[in-house]
């Protein structure tokens, strides 16, 4: 099966599973069966894929063009690669652990979510492949909007606030910054196909290159750059799978891919190096790594908690491409499949503990660690990878970042990471802290876990992230790929 | 240049600004149409004047005459009656219509009712099929009102 | 020299036709009420309009076709005008118009209708 | 000299009336007034050597519309409001018009030249060529009939049309609340009015021999369809009114008058069908004979003949819906 | 028989119309003008392909020679706009049969479908014809077609909506002929490629000026440009619904149409553009129609007020793009008429279904209407989004061509400004997706979509929309071969 059709079969089977969602909506087992069965199928393409591409087979493959130079393709690049990689694992388990949710917790217009969710995913991989800054825009914007019924997903009021917060940030400054940006590249270059050392280089240089990039950054509100995150907080009040699909799974991730493909098929590193003003982008990155994390520190929320780690986690990957060193991209990039983990764990686990327990809280959370220990323990997993310790894949990116900052001698960036790492352990450890030595508030403590399906989805992301640290060579091959295909720029 | 033997094409200016004054300073339906008339008119005459030659006569050939008025702008205007007479039956046959509707015909009272309807009921079109009247054939206009 | 007569005569006629007018026109502003007015308007349309056609017929120049058709209006005129105002009349009588002199001449009466100006035109 | 003076009375009339309509509050008398303009500026037409115009504009003007005035008087008030005025922006508005007209005319040609454009370009084609090429002298009928009869189609069907919303709005079942039967119907306008039968009995005949002579004198004076058409149209509406609508209707039932309508611009568009069928243009009328004149006064007839029709039908359709209406309404009240 | 199709086109729907009255079931009767309308659209196709294969046809009619006789000329331009009614025309009139049966008296329908092909053959008249005054005897007919249906509508308002637009739209006819009079003064021909060789001669004359002020107001008016589209809210909210969306699809393009052949093809882009501030005026015009159009439509609560609106807005585009005086901005505008059509003729076609169900385009009505009707809601999303100008889809095209000529003249604001304005558009768009899909309504819902010959032609325009936002070689390239042509004619 050549490279070119499995892509546009991962492409379109999310489309199928939709269909077959709609068909049997009449039966919820039969509609669960065929979200699993499809996603799995789904990983299988993936890895089928991945083979594919290691051994050499870039397939590109092109839709329909619209307008001349400005056409709906798609190509296989590593970092693609990885990111599609990643969809398709925590898509299964996801839905795996989404039934688990929906039914333990009765939601409403369960068949709904599950077709915008496979939507999102369509949305997602059509991100990950897109050949070019169109058919990204595109797909981009069919991330928002299939998102956003997953946001409101309650109906409340509440919840439609957020869903307009949610919606007009995310489409303000796409269609304010993103587009007109794009519109500028396309004018200038005529094309708005990425290319390995970059498209921009011999058209644009001056201050106006950081103009654009700084339109880039911020078009991509996805990447939940300060001032552009409020979006990112306000969704909390989705379910929890679909805070996992928002923060773990699909839309920041693609906004932080989007940011280092920009990076690094538009612009590349050369030219943004030698633009004048460019560190600016890199200040950007860190305030938002630092003030996220200091903000977090005053949340009770649990899951208010994880969405601010999370800007500050996506602000690491930012901080990673905008350093402009080939090691720091690798480790940006190793950071969202490490992020994508870690964080996807803490969520499954609030929402375990919200489903058996319908705690939300940190300060109720005391001696919790003896009525679900499974679930803690993934927590604690899962916050050992934010901060960045072993044995966590987390330890890895955040090395490489390092790295990269110390090589391309940016001190700020070092003191950065260093400081968040710090900030990192000071808002997780008191969760664990309480968990485990805080005397619980109901005795005698009887344990009691959430349904099975979810405690394995969660077991299996905890080990996932476990399991990266042991055996990153896979991982490895691909960031190793970016690294060459950054170096060349 | 002469302006003065341009009189009639004064005289049409100041027709159009008359009629057109009418129709939009006056708020009685009617008299709209009234000034719509007069304004149409002043066109009319605007295009005569324009096809006329100085002695010479109605184009109409007939012996022992070699200048014509144009004919075309003649032409032209008689299409330009029709369409007016046309405009002004219409226009007339919706007045009517306003009138039982609204029960007024000026423009300033039917603004206020609709106003105060649009605060109080939203448009809904009665969903029961509309009283039938019998079909076209059958319709016998002689005893239709009777 | 019967061509100088006869323009001499038709001459002669128009302006005796325009006087006619002159003086219904006259009348119309003149008198008090809507009857009266009638009488002035009558003017008008009998000796008025009768002498003005008997002159055009009586130019020397004129066509016979056209003396033709100007006999029929000739005809058509004292047909149609008198009615036309026996109608008025008989409409303003029912519509309640008193006339000002008279039995009852006591009461005002509306100010006229305007079909005045259509006959002094 | 002479021409000059009447022109300038005649104009300076038609600005006093405008002037009057605009400042009368009273309709009825508006109306009036706006029949008369009518009559005025025909008579200007006529010395401006439009006679065909002329005729039409006294028709339809000082006729047809002050009929369906009265006819819509008869709903509405016959007062108009005192304060329904709004002047300002109405005159700015208006003021601005004037002065881009004035600006225009400064460089307009001179009126009465023979050397305008007007003069030169077409029209002298039509002057020159149109006794060799459609052989009747009345050129105005030449040029509506045959040069520009798509235009003049189009006229045809514009009325057509008119009938058309006026039957929509006003036909039929008067929209909401109305008695069954409305005396005023089958009441004649005038019950006791002996004199008025007789003279009509009188008048109607000639008046639509005249309007035949009208219409088929077209080619060689003033006249045509149009004109006849409208002239017909009053004689039955003189008919209906004297006579009571009653009758009038059992005379002209209404579906058959509006079928006849039809079959106006259907006769006008099958001539130009049948043209095409012999392969020449829409209307061309060579095609309907082998000698080009004959088949130009053939085509003529016919499409004069069909606006003819049209017209005076639609102008029965219009004055016997206003008419009847007014009186349902007249009814309600 | 070819060789007439030019005078086909509109004489078959002229013919048609009084036929009508000779039919007696109202079914048969709807058979009839969609079979006649259909042809008319086979005929436009037909004609297009003709154009694009040899270049402009030319069509004497009556036999007389063009400056003499009347000629119809069908270029790549209005054999264009001929596709777009004719087919959306045929399209409506398909739906037209249920929406009428609900919201029109059964003596009424009769003449609803004359009105409405007479309409019809008038737009299409206007379109096809090379003569100016002729321009006005169709347009003319259009318009007094277009009172009476916008006069049928149920709603009493529709009778005052009506009377307005009649007013407006005499004044604007009247306007119009004061314009041709004028230049035909100042020239003494009336055909429209005799006016264009002859009026250089004397451009420099303020009559002609005057005469052009003149027509463009008038134009302006029947095209409810900002300031003067008072009268169109009102027609459109009130008319019958699939009146309405027959209207916003083909009306104000065909008046467009008529401003841009006289702009560019009779008066010349150097007269237009060059002696005239035109170009600012319009440009600013655009804007604030945009702008006020789509502010004020935001915070209606009638949906098919709300579209109105929004159509005007639309039309603030064309202006735009038509203010450029640029090649690519002539593309932008024509590509946008032409989309635009297909945009609103699906929503205004959609609504008339919730219309037909619902009997109110309340927006208060619409709760659950998502599960109520999904696929008219569908239809109206997707549309929604067109005209959004979400890509994919063809208001995507147009948006896209209207940025490029900006960019191309470096008008940077204004393509920021109207990137905004699609944000607005956005907003309007999401009130009523909200409320459809997101708002509980009070009782249960049943779902109860429109019969199937009614959705037929809504999702046909949905798949035209996006279909066309594909594969945009059909439209771009007439529009280019349009638009050049408009600019060859004056070089």
């Amino acid at each position: 099966m050549s490279g070119a059709l499995t892509l546009q079969l991962t492409l379109l089977l999310p489309l199928l599973v939709m269909a077959g969602i709609a068909l049997c909506r009449r039966h919820p087992d039969l509609r669960d069966g065929v979200t699993l069965i499809g996603a799995s199928v789904q990983l299988v393409l993936m890895l089928h894929l991945y083979q594919g591409f290691m051994s050499g087979d870039n397939a590109s493959v092109i839709w329909f063009e619209l307008l001349p130079g400005l056409s709906l393709s798609f190509v296989l690049e590593p970092l693609g690669v990885l990111f599609a990689l990643i969809i398709g694992f925590l898509w299964l388990i996801t839905s795996l652990y989404a039934i688990g949710y929906m039914r333990g917790n009765k939601e409403s217009d369960q068949t709904r979510f599950y077709l915008l969710f496979a939507l999102a995913i369509t949305a997602a991989l059509g991100i990950a492949f897109s050949a070019n800054l169109f058919t990204l825009f595109v797909f981009y914007e069919l991330l928002t909007l299939s998102t956003f019924p997953l946001v409101t997903h309650k109906g409340s009021e509440k919840a439609m606030k957020a869903g307009r917060v949610y919606l007009g940030i995310l489409l303000f400054t796409s269609v304010g910054l993103l587009l007109p940006a794009i519109i500028w590249t396309w004018m200038l270059t005529g094309t708005t196909d990425f290319a390995s050392a970059g498209i921009l280089a011999e058209h644009l240089d001056g201050p106006l290159v950081t103009v654009l990039a700084l339109m880039f950054l911020l078009g991509i509100g996805k990447a939940a750059v300060m001032p552009v995150h409020r979006w990112l907080p306000a969704a909390m009040v989705a379910p929890t799978p679909v805070s996992a699909l928002l923060h773990a799974v699909a839309v920041v991730k693609a906004g932080v891919f989007c940011v280092i493909k920009v990076v690094v098929y538009v612009f590349g590193l050369e030219l943004l190096q030698q633009a004048p003003g460019s560190e600016i982008l890199l200040y950007l990155a860190a305030f938002t790594v630092v003030s996220a994390s200091v903000v977090a520190l005053k949340q009770d929320n649990l899951k208010r908690r994880l969405a601010f780690s999370t800007i500050g986690q996506l602000s690491y990957v930012v901080l990673g491409a905008m350093i402009l060193a080939p090691i720091s991209i690798l480790g940006a990039s190793l950071h969202i499949a490490a992020h994508a983990f870690g964080k996807i764990t803490l969520f499954f686990a609030a929402g375990s503990i919200y489903t058996a327990t319908k705690k939300t809280e940190i300060s109720q959370l005391n001696g919790i660690g003896h009525q679900m220990p499974i679930t803690m323990a993934a927590f604690t997993i899962g916050s050992l990878s934010m901060i960045g310790l072993p044995p966590a894949v987390g330890f890895i990116s955040k090395w490489y970042l390092l790295m990269g900052a110390i090589e391309a001698e940016q001190q700020l960036a070092v003191a950065v990471i260093l400081l968040s790492t710090l900030l990192n352990a000071a808002y997780f450890v008191p969760v664990i802290y309480a968990a485990y030595f805080k005397p619980a508030d109901v005795l005698p403590a009887v344990r009691k876990e959430s349904p099975p399906v979810m405690v394995t989805a969660l077991g299996i992301t905890a080990a996932m992230t476990l399991l990266l640290f042991a055996f990153p060579n896979r991982l490895f091959e691909l960031a190793e790929q970016i690294r060459l295909v950054a170096a060349l720029s | 240049m002469n302006l003065l033997a341009q009189y009639n094409y004064w005289v049409v200016i100041i027709l159009m600004m008359l009629g057109f004054y009418i129709v939009i300073s006056h708020g009685n339906l009617v008299k709209k149409l009234m000034g719509l008339g007069i304004f149409q008119t002043s066109v009319f005459i605007l295009y005569i004047s324009m096809g006329n030659v100085e002695g010479a006569t109605a184009p109409i050939l007939a012996e022992g005459y070699q200048s014509f008025s144009s004919p075309l702008p003649h032409v032209l205007i008689l299409t330009a009656i029709v369409v007016g007479i046309a405009t002004t039956a219409v226009g007339l046959a919706l007045v009517m219509r306003i009138r039982e509707a609204y029960g007024t015909v000026e423009e300033d009272e039917i603004q206020t009712i609709d106003n105060a309807a649009s605060v109080t009921q939203a448009e809904v079109v009665p969903l029961e099929p509309h009283p039938v009247a019998e079909d076209e054939p059958k319709r016998k206009v002689g005893n239709k009102d009777s | 020299m019967m061509a100088e007569v006869l323009s001499l005569v038709s001459a002669v006629l128009i302006l005796a036709g325009c006087g006619c007018c002159l003086i219904g026109a006259l009348g119309m502003l003149r008198f008090p009420d809507f009857y009266t007015r009638m009488h002035a308007a009558g003017i008008t349309d009998t000796m008025g309009s009768g002498l003005l056609l008997i002159g055009l017929i009586l130019q020397p120049e004129s066509h016979w076709l056209v003396i033709a058709k100007l006999c029929f209006i000739l005809i058509f005129i004292p047909l149609t005008s008198p009615t036309a105002a026996h109608a008025l009349a008989k409409a303003a009588r029912k519509g309640g118009l008193a006339p000002l002199l008279g039995p009852q001449g006591s009461e005002r009466s509306r100010p006229s209708p305007p079909e005045q100006e259509e006959s002094n035109g | 000299m002479i021409e000059f003076v009447i022109n300038v009375v005649l104009l300076s009339f038609l600005v006093l009336l405008a002037l009057t309509i605009a400042r009368t509050k009273d309709l009825l008398s508006s109306v009036m007034l706006c029949g008369l303009y009518s009559l005025v500026s025909a008579v200007f037409f006529v010395t401006m050597d439009a006679v065909d115009v002329a005729f039409t504009e006294a028709a339809v003007g000082a006729g047809i519309s002050s009929l369906l005035m009265l006819a819509a008087m008869m709903v509405t008030s016959r007062y108009e409001k005192a304060n329904s005025i709004q002047p300002k922006a109405a005159l700015v508005v208006v003021f601005l018009t004037g002065v881009l007209l004035f600006y225009g005319l400064i460089d307009m040609p001179m009126f009465g030249d023979p050397n305008t454009p007007v003069q030169q370009q077409v029209s002298s084609h039509y002057i020159e060529e149109s006794m060799e090429e459609i052989g009747i002298p009345n050129m105005v009928t030449s040029v509506l009939a045959s040069y520009r009869s798509y235009d003049t189609f189009g006229e045809t069907v514009v009325i057509f049309t008119a009938g058309i919303g006026v039957l929509a709005l006003l036909g039929g079942r008067g929209a909401g609340i109305r008695k069954p039967s409305s005396p005023a119907a089958s009441r004649s306008a005038f019950p006791d009015h002996l004199i008025l039968r007789v003279i009509s009995k009188l008048l109607i005949p000639p008046i639509m021999l005249f309007a035949l002579y009208v219409q088929f004198h077209g080619d060689y004076g003033p006249g045509g369809g149009f004109q006849a058409g409208v002239i017909f149209a009053a004689a039955i509406a003189l008919y209906a009114m004297v006579f009571g609508f009653e009758r009038a209707r059992k005379r002209f039932p209404l579906p058959v008058i509006r079928f006849v309508s039809a079959v106006g611009v259907l006769l006008y568009g099958s001539v130009g069908m049948v043209s095409i069928l012999n392969g020449h243009a829409f209307l061309d009328y060579h095609a309907l004979s082998a000698n080009a004149l004959s088949g130009q006064h053939l085509g003529i007839f016919l499409v004069e003949l069909g606006v003819g029709i049209t017209v005076t039908s639609v102008m029965i359709l219009l004055f016997f819906t206003f008419s009847e209406r007014a009186m349902q309404s007249g009814g309600q009240e | 028989m070819l060789a007439h199709l030019p005078v086909l086109q509109v004489i078959v729907p002229l013919m048609a119309a009084p036929t009508c009255l000779l039919l007696k079931p109202t079914r048969l009767l709807w058979l009839f003008c969609v079979m006649v309308s259909g042809l008319a659209f086979g005929i436009s196709l037909l004609l297009i392909s003709q154009v694009i294969a040899s270049g402009p046809i030319v069509y004497e009619l009556g036999g007389w020679q063009a400056p003499w006789g009347i000629e119809y000329r069908i270029d790549a331009l209005n054999a264009f706009l001929l596709v777009l009614v004719s087919g959306v025309g045929t399209l409506v009139l398909w739906s037209a049969q249920y929406s009428i049966e609900r919201e029109l008296p059964k003596d009424r329908q009769l003449y609803f479908y004359i009105a409405y092909l007479l309409c019809m053959a008038g737009l299409m008249g206007i379109l096809a014809t090379g003569d100016a005054f002729n321009v006005f005897v169709f347009l003319e007919i259009s318009s007094l077609a277009t009172y009476t249906l916008v006069g049928l509508g149920k709603d009493r308002r529709a009778l005052w909506a009506s009377y307005q637009y009649l007013i407006m739209g005499t004044i604007g006819a009247t306007f119009i002929l004061i314009g041709i009079g004028l230049i035909y003064m100042m020239t003494g021909t009336l055909n429209m490629q005799d006016l264009a060789q002859r009026l250089p001669e004397v451009a420099h004359t303020r009559t002609l000026f005057t005469a052009f002020a003149f027509f463009i107001v008038g134009v302006c008016l029947k095209l409810a440009v900002f300031p003067l589209h008072l009268w169109l809210p009102n027609a459109y909210a009130y008319a019958p619904s699939v009146v309405t969306a027959f209207l916003a699809a083909t009306a104000t393009k065909v008046a467009l149409y008529v401003m841009l052949r006289f702009v560019f093809d009779i008066y010349g882009v150097s007269f237009s553009f060059e002696h005239l501030p035109l170009q600012k005026i319009h440009l600013v015009l655009g804007l604030a129609g945009i702008f006020a159009g789509s502010v004020i439509a935001i915070y209606q609560t009638n949906v098919k007020r709300l579209l109105a609106y929004s159509s005007v807005a639309q039309i603030g585009y064309m202006i735009l793009g038509f203010s450029l005086a640029s090649e690519q901005g002539l593309v932008a505008t024509l590509l946008h008429m032409f989309n635009h059509g297909l945009i609103k003729g699906a929503l205004f076609l959609a609504l008339a279904a919730v219309v037909y169900r619902i009997g109110s385009a309340e927006l208060s009505q619409f709760k659950g209407l998502g599960k109520r009707m999904p696929l008219t809601m569908a239809a109206i999303v997707v549309a929604g989004l067109s005209l959004i100008g979400v890509p994919l889809t063809v208001g995507f095209i147009s948006k896209w061509y209207l940025v490029v000529a900006l960019l191309e003249q470096g008008w940077w604001p204004v393509v920021g400004l109207v990137l905004l304005s699609s944000m607005l558009a956005l907003i309007y768009v999401w009130r009523i997706v909200e409320v459809a899909y997101f708002q509980q309504p009070d009782g249960e819902v049943v779902r109860e979509e429109v019969p199937l010959g009614f959705l037929l032609p809504i999702w046909i325009l949905v798949f035209a929309n996006v279909y066309l936002g594909i594969d945009t070689r059909f439209t771009v390239g007439i529009a280019e071969m349009a638009a050049q042509s408009l600019f060859g004619v004056q070089s």
